[in-house]
């Protein structure tokens, strides 16, 4: 029961760090792609099957593509590749304010008293999913679509090309 | 709408599909090493030397060992030495043979020239293709037994081709022999003069000169058995027979 | 001590959290710095799942619910987070976050 | 086959829906909106068979479908529908005529690049009209009476790159606005007094016994009934739109629409609108109402005959004639007789319909040549157009016997001579008998007979089959309403099962066939025996009577006495309230501005000295902290981060080391 | 980090499973063949002790998936050569002998119809050089192959293959194929960058460009499916599909007009996703070398190859899961026959159409492709999803309305498609070329 947490929490954590270091970005992005990955194991351990599959749907399948995308699509600039000048001490804050929070967090957990009684696993059914977002969610559900089409037509008109003149692509 | 040309297209496919198990008409291509292709009458690949007999390919070679194709080839990839002695051709007249014929078919190109400046039909295109070998060097070396093949092949190979040789083959010689003849009978009658008119002798040789060399080699087929008068009528021919 | 289920996923979660907010705070790519918001906002999904697990009476599927609807949030937030990305790179032909920062081009 | 009131609506929006489809339809997409509008209007004449057949089921029941629209302070306004014989007869009548000539427009129309927009918009004007029919309030009927005004306007200035039809468009539409203020004024009145606008509502409508009792008994000024004015002002109504006189100008300027435009509002739509207005509201009309009504009728129908004698444009003498034939109508109404008027109401649609078409026929056929001088001999060419053409002609001069539009007038004259309160009317309808006879008679003389005068009408051709059925299908309904009234007049006994049938008559039809014979005899005479023989030649009429016929073709000089009065009026008033305007209330305003202007400068003097120093102290050093805190503002994203990173590490300690305590 | 997911998921696999085999052998022991594989597993792993048994039970799915789909694949290429050959009157691969072994040597060569070809072939694959460019990322370039692999593997795992006979039962099975195939993006990706060459990484992305457009089509036409069946299993799907109208009309979704819309959208989409001809643009060796699988040779390639084929057989599974009635028999009197049987019969029947349709069409050209999907299947794929709306509201009332939706539904989806096809037929026409002579 707890094994596979603790396995698949190293995993993960290990696998983001590297994936934060990394200069290559591409490899920061994949082994970011396998975090969500192991992220989607976790839900799935934690018996939400139909979230770690639309984990899994989401990042891995969708998100992976655009960051990939947007990684090809911006090329490097030479600037890019030196180290820049204030690296050094922006690496330090931010350890500081990493660790600062890291820290309360944890302290918070540690101290916080959780009352948990140990209970089964509560089972979330698609179809119970399925009323839920029906019914009581129904309109957050149709919230939510609309963030998602503004956001991609938000996304399409932000990231096209002024077309100079209009017709280019004429036939 | 929509759909129906795949569907025509799928059904010409399934056509096929269906029609090949049971129509073997059908069929494009042959199971290669066991069904040999039956190639194209105009197919030419790597030339051959033709033989009159296929018994005896060695001694019935109609190539004189002239040596124009080793001449005219573009990659040099043919080599000739003549023979020292001569012997006797299909129609009778002592001729040089070759004593050595090679040639290199992984040079040759296949480009059909020897072939078109050979005088006397002795080295024709082949429909060999499958000449692939271990050994790079001698292996593709064709020396002249291996390059000798019978007139019944050429004709096998190429019908109708061979079949004007022939014809053209025949029609010379017969030419040569009434000439031979009618020579022959001219001679006798200028012989029964008793030499009178000298004058008119230098006319012939250039008749015999204008024609191909065909009658110029058949002609002493029929003037053998009269070697005495022969090398007055041969002396200004530009290959002198006898070296 | 004995650490319960539920403070080891808290655990992991704010671990997860500080790696994402370091790895925003210290690259300077503004892709990475979007995956490690990307990464934060993940972090905080593990613990609408673990509440909702380790809940002493879990009501159906609320955790779920939440993490269902965050993901499709942020599926949209990283479209346009890269939309942007690719406009920024095309204004000034770097993703240096540091030299996004005026308003005006 | 029949069809409850509560589907009755379907009828209107057949066509509403048809012109929605023509709105929508590409440019090109003439094949759809003509499709669609000529479906929805056969479609709706079956439907309108089935409200026939339920109306004739209970011809005395006016069977109503009312709703509530909206609350309005008081009480609630309330919009229903009616069916009853009189409403199912026009439903009938206008959906019929309407498809044919529907149809006639696509043979007609098809070489317009707009001919999309016409469909739509010929089915926006037959949706309203039906919407007039149907209308159980007053209100309604209004709105759909606005409709069909605006969709008038936008046929007849169809082609609105020619001046005369734009001129034209707007000439009718606010020529009818002056009768629809009347109307509007008397809806309002009613409203006020009744709480009320519909017509039939179990008792408690506005047509029914109580409430006309009621209006009845109420006086206004001069002793007259409530009624009488409230009558009188929905009149006015009725007198715009269907071009009674003196608003009857814009009838024949409506002419410069296209022909099947022309059709539709001379037979079917547009001036039909007021005579059923007045035959709808006829309980409400008093004896002094009518008396007026009568006398406008007749007034209008003699002087449209006349003015018809005089006119040499085809489709003007048409619409002149239409001007005299609805004088008939009021004139019937005001006798007393509105079974008459709706009778030759509908004769008139039919045969007024097929003479226009026929009309637009031979335009179409003459390269629009419109001028019956230019034209003639085109009987030859055009059969199927001449021999339609000839019985609608007929039909209009009111041959005896065969022909329907024998039998309304007949009925109109009849109840014209039984009228006690004057004889006037009646001689009066007795001569446009004879002017009508003799004008079509011209008509047709000139256009059909003699020889071709032009080029254009020597090179005319029948007209294609989309143009000529409708013709011949009108014409075989022109002679075939004639069945109506003849052998028993039951079209009287539906509408009016009150009134009683009144028999005899038979000298009175005597004189009324002379008289046809007399107007036909005379205009053969003097047009067709001789038949002219250039364009420009003189007209013989004209010859003889100069003045009458130069007054009379100048329309009665209408336009020039309306520019004369009423506009020269309107002139003077808007000067006069210019000049108010500039000098009065403009000097009164700046008198005030100078007040305002004057208190502005105390007020700041006091200001700037007196309260504003401690407030510019207060702003300045607001603004330097402003930019002070602005200067963490620095743009740098990881900046902003660290900090909301280092803030929430702050306050979680805050609130975990103040939850210790 | 597939890794990991096989891992979690086996952790639970014996929470999740509901398959008590046990019980099932009681109850059916009269048809032998229906139980056998369950048999057969149960009889392996019976000898082991009862708390490593569910391990043994996944690692014994794991190696009949393998062995199961590592043949059919050997196989698949083998029939799809020999169809292929037969459409162009060619006999195919027909003469791979069996090799002459030294002990044996009175055997001789034996022909074989070319049954031996894979093995052939995979010799071939296994001792070609395995080049891997210089400069390119050679962990990316080694894990592209078993990354896409793996995915494909992974979708085998939740497809109910008979009565009883599926790997890993699952509440959302359905959305779980998905997600997995949809990683398989991943891999393309990985390929084409890792290579290192810039007409690999353009074809990858014009690969994932093909793949995320066809996903949409893909995941809409099952939609209509879960929306009747009322639920994501996989098992549930089949159930919903059991039994026959009139006692010889199966209830398959594909004999509904919505479902066989859903059913050939499906498909349409499966060829585009599994590149496969007409869609096979990102490999499209004869025009494009071989995509973003240029720089791969030998065991790789052949990687590759499986996955193709893989994800064909698992694309093709679950068209039969969610429309052609799963496992189950057409007509009752043919229930005699396995269910795995029939199950097999319906894939490889879907899996020759694929090749049937690859020896008809020519390829299409990226701008085609990518309009048909988005301009074409999509808004289909919507409209079905509406006309499935439709059609469950109809079935509610009475027998007439319940016999009307039939041609209602199959009119809205009907005319759609004409209207749309026709707007679309226009940008298939050939293509002039203002500047050619």
């Amino acid at each position: 029961m707890i094994l596979p947490l603790v396995i698949i929490a190293l995993l993960t954590i290990a696998v983001a760090a590297i994936a934060m270091t990394l200069r290559n970005l591409i490899h920061s992005a994949l082994l970011l792609i396998g975090s969500w990955a192991g992220i989607a194991a976790f839900y799935f351990w934690a018996g939400a099957e139909f979230a770690a599959f639309a984990q899994v749907l989401v990042y891995v399948g969708a998100v992976s593509m655009v960051v990939l995308f947007a990684v090809l699509l911006t090329r490097r600039s030479r600037a890019d590749l030196e180290v820049a000048p204030d690296a050094i001490g922006r690496g330090l804050g931010a350890m500081l304010a990493g660790g600062a929070v890291l820290g309360v967090l944890f302290g918070a957990v540690f101290a916080t008293r959780l009352d948990v009684a140990p209970t089964a696993a509560p089972t979330a059914s698609v179809r119970a999913i399925g009323q839920q977002l029906m019914g009581a969610h129904a309109a957050s559900l149709l919230v939510v679509g609309v963030i998602l089409t503004v956001a991609l037509l938000g996304a399409v008109v932000i990231a096209s090309t002024d077309r100079e003149g209009g017709k280019e692509d004429a036939r | 709408m929509l759909g129906t040309g795949l569907i025509q297209g799928l059904a010409v496919t399934a056509k096929n599909l269906v029609g090949s198990f049971h129509d073997p008409e059908r069929y494009t291509t042959v199971e290669y090493p066991e069904v040999k292709p039956k190639l194209p009458e105009n197919y030419r690949n790597f030339p051959f030397l033709v033989s009159e007999t296929a018994e005896d390919p060695m001694g019935t070679l109609r190539c004189v060992a002239c040596q124009i194709c080793e001449k005219e080839c573009p990659p040099q990839c043919i080599y000739i030495v003549k023979s020292k002695d001569k012997k006797l051709d299909a129609s009778g007249k002592a001729q040089l043979y070759p004593a050595t014929f090679a040639i290199d078919t992984s040079v040759c190109m296949s480009c059909q020239i020897c072939v078109e400046v050979c005088p006397f039909d002795a080295i024709k295109m082949d429909q060999e293709f499958e000449i692939a070998t271990t050994d790079r060097f001698h292996g593709l070396l064709l020396n002249r037994e291996q390059l000798a093949k019978p007139n019944s092949y050429y004709h096998q190979i190429h019908p109708t081709e061979a079949a004007a040789v022939d014809a053209l083959l025949v029609a010379a010689r017969k030419a040569a022999e009434e000439k031979a003849k009618a020579a022959a009978a001219a001679k006798a009658a200028a012989a029964a003069k008793a030499d009178v008119a000298r004058v008119s002798r230098p006319v012939n040789p250039a008749a015999a000169n204008t024609n191909t060399g065909q009658e110029t080699r058949a002609t002493p087929a029929t003037s053998a058995p009269q070697p005495p008068a022969a090398p007055s009528a041969e002396a200004p021919k530009p290959p002198p027979p006898a070296a | 001590m004995s650490l319960s289920p539920l403070q080891l996923c808290l655990l992991f979660s704010s671990a997860l959290f500080c790696v994402g907010l370091v790895g925003a705070l210290s690259r300077s790519n503004t892709i990475l710095v979007l995956l490690g918001v990307e990464l934060m906002l993940n972090a905080a999904n593990l613990n609408f799942i673990a509440f909702w697990r380790f809940s002493p009476s879990p009501s159906p599927a609320t955790g779920v619910m939440f993490v269902i609807f965050s993901i499709a949030v942020a599926a949209a937030e990283a479209a346009v987070g890269l939309a942007l990305v690719i406009a920024i790179y095309r204004h000034q032909k770097n993703i240096r976050l540091q030299e996004a920062n005026r308003l005006k081009g | 086959m029949s069809l409850p009131v509560q589907y009755v609506w379907l009828i209107p929006l057949l066509p509403l829906l048809a012109a929605g489809i023509g709105a929508v339809t590409p440019r090109g997409g003439v094949k759809i909106a003509s499709a669609a509008a000529i479906g929805a209007m056969v479609l709706g004449f079956f439907l309108s068979c089935g409200a026939l057949a339920t109306a004739l089921a209970h011809p005395a029941a006016h069977a109503t479908a009312n709703f509530a629209w909206f609350d309005l302070g008081a009480g609630t306004l309330r919009l229903g529908w009616v069916l009853d014989p009189i409403a199912a007869f026009m439903l009938v009548m206008v959906t019929f005529v309407g498809a044919l000539i529907f149809i006639f427009s696509t043979g007609y129309m098809h070489e317009d690049e707009r001919a999309k927009q016409f469909f739509c918009f010929l089915s926006l004007f037959a949706s309203a009209m039906l919407g007039v029919v149907i209308a159980n309030s007053l209100l309604l009927l209004f709105i759909c009476w606005e409709l069909v005004g605006l969709a008038s306007y936008l046929l007849i200035g169809f082609w609105f790159h020619k001046p005369e039809a734009a001129a034209a468009a707007k000439k009718a539409f606010i020529t009818t606005r002056i009768g629809d203020l009347g109307l509007l004024l008397g809806m309002l009145w009613l409203y006020d007094s009744t709480g009320s606008l519909l017509f039939y509502d179990g008792g408690h409508g506005v047509l029914e016994p109580t409430a006309v009792a009621n209006l009845n008994a109420q006086l206004v000024f001069g002793g007259l009934a409530l009624s009488t004015v409230i009558g009188l002002l929905i009149f006015c109504g009725a007198v715009g739109k269907s071009g009674q006189f003196p608003l009857h100008v814009w009838l024949p300027d409506a002419m410069e629409g296209p022909t099947p435009v022309s059709a539709l509002i001379h037979a079917a739509t547009m001036v039909a609108a007021g005579v059923f207005l007045m035959a709808r509201v006829y309980p409400l009309l008093t004896p002094d109402a009518l008396k007026v009504i009568a006398f406008t009728g007749a007034i209008t129908a003699l002087m449209g005959a006349l003015i018809a004698v005089a006119q040499n444009d085809i489709k003007r003498i048409l619409a002149f004639s239409t001007v005299s034939q609805l004088g008939y109508m009021m004139l019937a109404i005001g006798v007393g007789s509105w079974v008459a008027a709706i009778f030759h109401l509908l004769t008139h649609a039919f045969f007024k319909a097929l003479l226009f078409l026929g009309a637009g026929s031979v335009i179409h056929a003459a390269h629009h040549e419109q001028d019956i001088r230019s034209l003639g001999g085109l009987r030859g060419p055009m059969k199927v157009t001449f021999a339609t053409f000839a019985i609608g002609m007929m039909a209009l001069a009111g041959v005896p016997f065969l022909f329907s539009g024998f039998w309304s007038k007949e009925a109109i004259l009849h109840a014209a001579h039984g009228w006690e309160v004057s004889h006037l009317p009646f001689y009066m309808g007795l001569t446009a008998v004879v002017l009508t006879a003799f004008y079509m008679t011209r008509l047709m003389a000139e256009t059909f007979f003699g020889k071709a005068r032009t080029h254009a009408s020597e090179h005319a051709h029948e007209s294609p089959a989309s143009m000529t059925i409708p013709l011949v299908i009108l014409a075989v309904c022109a002679v075939a309403l004639s069945l109506l009234a003849w052998p028993s007049p039951w079209l009287q006994h539906i509408l009016d099962p009150k009134a009683h049938a009144e028999g005899g008559g038979a000298g009175l039809m005597v004189l009324s066939i002379v008289l046809v014979a007399i107007g036909i005899g005379s205009g053969w005479a003097i047009y067709g025996r001789t038949t002219r023989e250039k364009a420009t030649s003189a007209d013989p009429l004209a010859a003889r009577v100069p003045g009458v016929i130069a007054f009379l073709g100048a329309r009665m000089k209408f336009d020039e006495l309306y520019a004369a009065t009423v506009f020269q009026l309107n002139a003077a008033l808007a000067t006069a309230a210019d000049l108010l305007d500039r000098y009065v209330w403009d000097a009164a305003v700046r008198l005030l501005a100078q007040i305002g202007i004057f208190a502005g400068l105390v007020n700041r003097e006091t200001d700037e000295d007196g309260l504003n120093g401690g407030f510019d102290a207060t702003s300045e050093s607001l603004r330097d902290t402003g930019k002070a805190y602005s200067r963490a503002q620095t743009g740098d994203a990881h900046g902003y981060l660290r900090t909301v990173a280092i803030g929430f590490v702050l306050l979680v300690l805050i609130v975990m080391l103040g939850g210790r305590r | 980090m597939s890794v990991v997911v096989v891992a979690t998921s086996a952790s639970e696999w014996t929470a999740l499973r509901v398959v008590d085999s046990l019980a099932l052998v009681a109850t059916a022991t009269d048809r032998f063949l229906e139980c056998a594989p369950v048999m057969l597993r149960d009889a392996v792993t019976g000898l082991l002790p009862d708390p490593w048994r569910w391990i043994a039970n996944g690692l014994f799915a794991i190696v009949a998936i393998f062995a199961v789909f590592g043949l059919l694949f050997a196989f698949l290429t083998l029939a799809e050569r020999k169809i292929l050959g037969r459409v162009q009157n060619r006999p195919g691969p027909n003469r791979a002998p069996t090799p002459t072994f030294p002990f044996a040597k009175f055997l001789g060569k034996i022909r074989t119809y070319g049954l031996a070809q894979p093995f052939a072939d995979g010799v071939k694959a296994l001792t070609k050089e395995d080049i891997v460019p210089d400069g390119a990322d050679k962990v990316l370039h080694f894990l592209a192959p078993v990354a896409l692999l793996a995915f494909a593997t992974l979708t085998l795992v939740v497809i109910p293959f008979g009565r009883n006979l599926v790997a890993l039962q699952l509440d959302a099975a359905v959305l779980y194929f998905f997600a997995a195939g949809a990683a398989t993006e991943l891999a393309v990706f990985m390929a084409g960058w890792a290579s290192r060459n810039k007409y690999s990484l353009l074809a990858a992305m014009r690969a994932l460009a093909q793949l995320i457009s066809y996903e949409l089509p893909l995941l809409l036409s099952w939609v209509p499916v879960v929306m009747i069946a009322g639920s994501l299993s996989t098992v549930a799907i089949v159930e919903a599909q059991a039994g026959w109208k009139f006692g010889f009309i199966p209830h398959w979704h594909v004999l509904t007009p919505w479902g066989f819309a859903g059913f050939v959208i499906f498909m349409v989409a499966a060829l585009a996703e599994s590149n496969r001809s007409p869609f096979d643009l990102p490999e499209a060796e004869s025009e494009l070398i071989a995509g973003h699988l240029t720089e791969y040779s030998g065991f790789k390639y052949a990687f590759f190859f499986m996955a193709e084929y893989f994800g064909m057989c698992a694309l093709s599974g679950m068209a039969v899961t969610l429309f052609l009635g799963g496992w189950r028999a057409p007509l009752p009197f043919l229930e005699f026959i396995p269910s795995y049987a029939w199950f097999g019969a319906k894939l490889l029947a879907l899996i020759l159409g694929f090749m049937w349709i690859r020896a008809t069409f020519p390829r299409l050209r990226i701008d085609q492709l990518t309009r048909f999907s988005w301009k074409f299947l999509v808004p289909l794929a919507l409209i079905n999803l509406g006309n499935t709306v439709v059609w469950a509201l109809m079935s509610g009332g009475s027998p007439a309305l319940a016999l009307a939706r039939w041609p209602v539904c199959a009119a809205i989806i009907v005319v759609p498609f004409v209207w749309l096809g026709r707007a679309q037929s226009a940008s298939y026409a050939p293509r002039t070329y203002r500047y050619a002579a």
